[in-house]
């Protein structure tokens, strides 16, 4: 599965994107936990519930079964307009 | 229609493209957001304005398909521009036509309301000293 | 600023002659009227659009500083045609110029609402066969 | 005083605009009388209340006392926008 990441998340990833191939996560809980032993930064930041997460370009609130398909996509609050 | 880009735009060419082809709008109200030169109490440089295109579009889709659901619109225009942007610099246009006022003025500030909210954007504020992610209050 | 002419104008022009004065704005909304080809179920060919003019400067100039009163704005633009005016052709501009988007969307909301009700322009709509001095609904 | 006329109450005039100079009427219900006089079809306007008054430009709806110099104007419900 592909995740992407957008505005200051890039600072903490130091990526804007990556493939996770194998053993992939179940959940969207399973890959934060995934992400969060990768970018111990990142933790404090789903603790504050602040980031929004897209599946396949569309938001999600819930725990969402993931496939080896799917887009996620991390960020912060956005401000265009 | 909805146009996500980097260059600036006409306000008369945009509008006419989409008014040519009716004629029965008697009412356009449009909106259009600009850089500012001061914000947090700091003088701007510019903005890199970020965006998850792919998801924009369809972000900005649902928006106007809700507008049309709850008011009488002919067409509506939504461009968002990304990329670095100067002070003074367009950013969004939005753009509604109906037979009467009351709708396109509603829709227009509907959309906008959902687009701050919602659409997958970030302003990348850069002072003359520091920078800045900004975050629309809801 | 208040302009009662005949000619048409240049949404871009006019709009970036007042724009070009700021470098705090944020926000414009602005309403443009048109003639529809369709009114009273009536197709329509033109309307000749009557003013009295020194009035409607006068009406105008209340009506946008009752806007300034009521919201934070840094310019208005109000331009109004009168003469012959056919189809698909613009009628009105109103623009709202503000630091934030509210203050703009609700002014120029109010300024159209006022200008409907108070200013001294009539329009004389031409169908095919007659016509009829229309009168806006309060 | 000058009185001026606009949209259909041109029709019923004939004209857009006339001087009255002397023995002008002393307020706006004595000038309405003095036009009934002239043009009987404003009577019925008149009484349907349905026009409006500009007094020097400005509107007035009541029985304001006018001056040989003033401008007033007789008009239908307006319609621009």
């Amino acid at each position: 599965m592909r995740i992407r990441y957008f505005a200051w998340i890039k600072d903490i990833t130091n990526k804007d994107n990556e493939t996770i191939d194998i053993n992939h996560p179940k959940n969207l809980e399973e890959l934060k936990e995934y992400l969060e032993n990768i970018y111990p930064e990142l933790k404090k930041h789903f603790l504050q519930d602040i980031l929004r997460f897209a599946v396949n370009q569309e938001y999600v609130s819930e725990n969402l079964n993931l496939k080896p398909i799917d887009e996620i996509a991390i960020f912060p609050p956005v401000s265009g307009g | 229609m909805i146009k996500i880009q980097k260059k600036d735009f006409n306000l008369e060419e945009e509008i006419e493209k989409i008014k040519n082809n009716y004629s029965d709008i008697g009412a356009l109200t449009s909106f259009v957001g600009y850089v500012r030169d001061l914000n947090k109490k700091k003088d701007v440089k510019y903005l890199n304005l970020e965006v998850y295109k792919e998801m924009a579009f369809k972000e900005l889709s649902k928006i106007e398909n809700n507008a049309f659901k709850k008011w009488e619109l002919i067409d509506t225009l939504i461009i968002h521009r990304y990329g670095k942007l100067n002070v003074n610099e367009k950013i969004v246009l939005v753009s509604c036509f109906s037979q009467h006022r009351k709708d396109s003025f509603d829709a227009c500030e509907f959309i906008m309301d959902y687009l701050k909210r919602d659409a997958p954007f970030w302003k990348n504020e850069f002072y003359y000293k520091d920078n800045e992610w900004l975050e629309n209050s809801s």
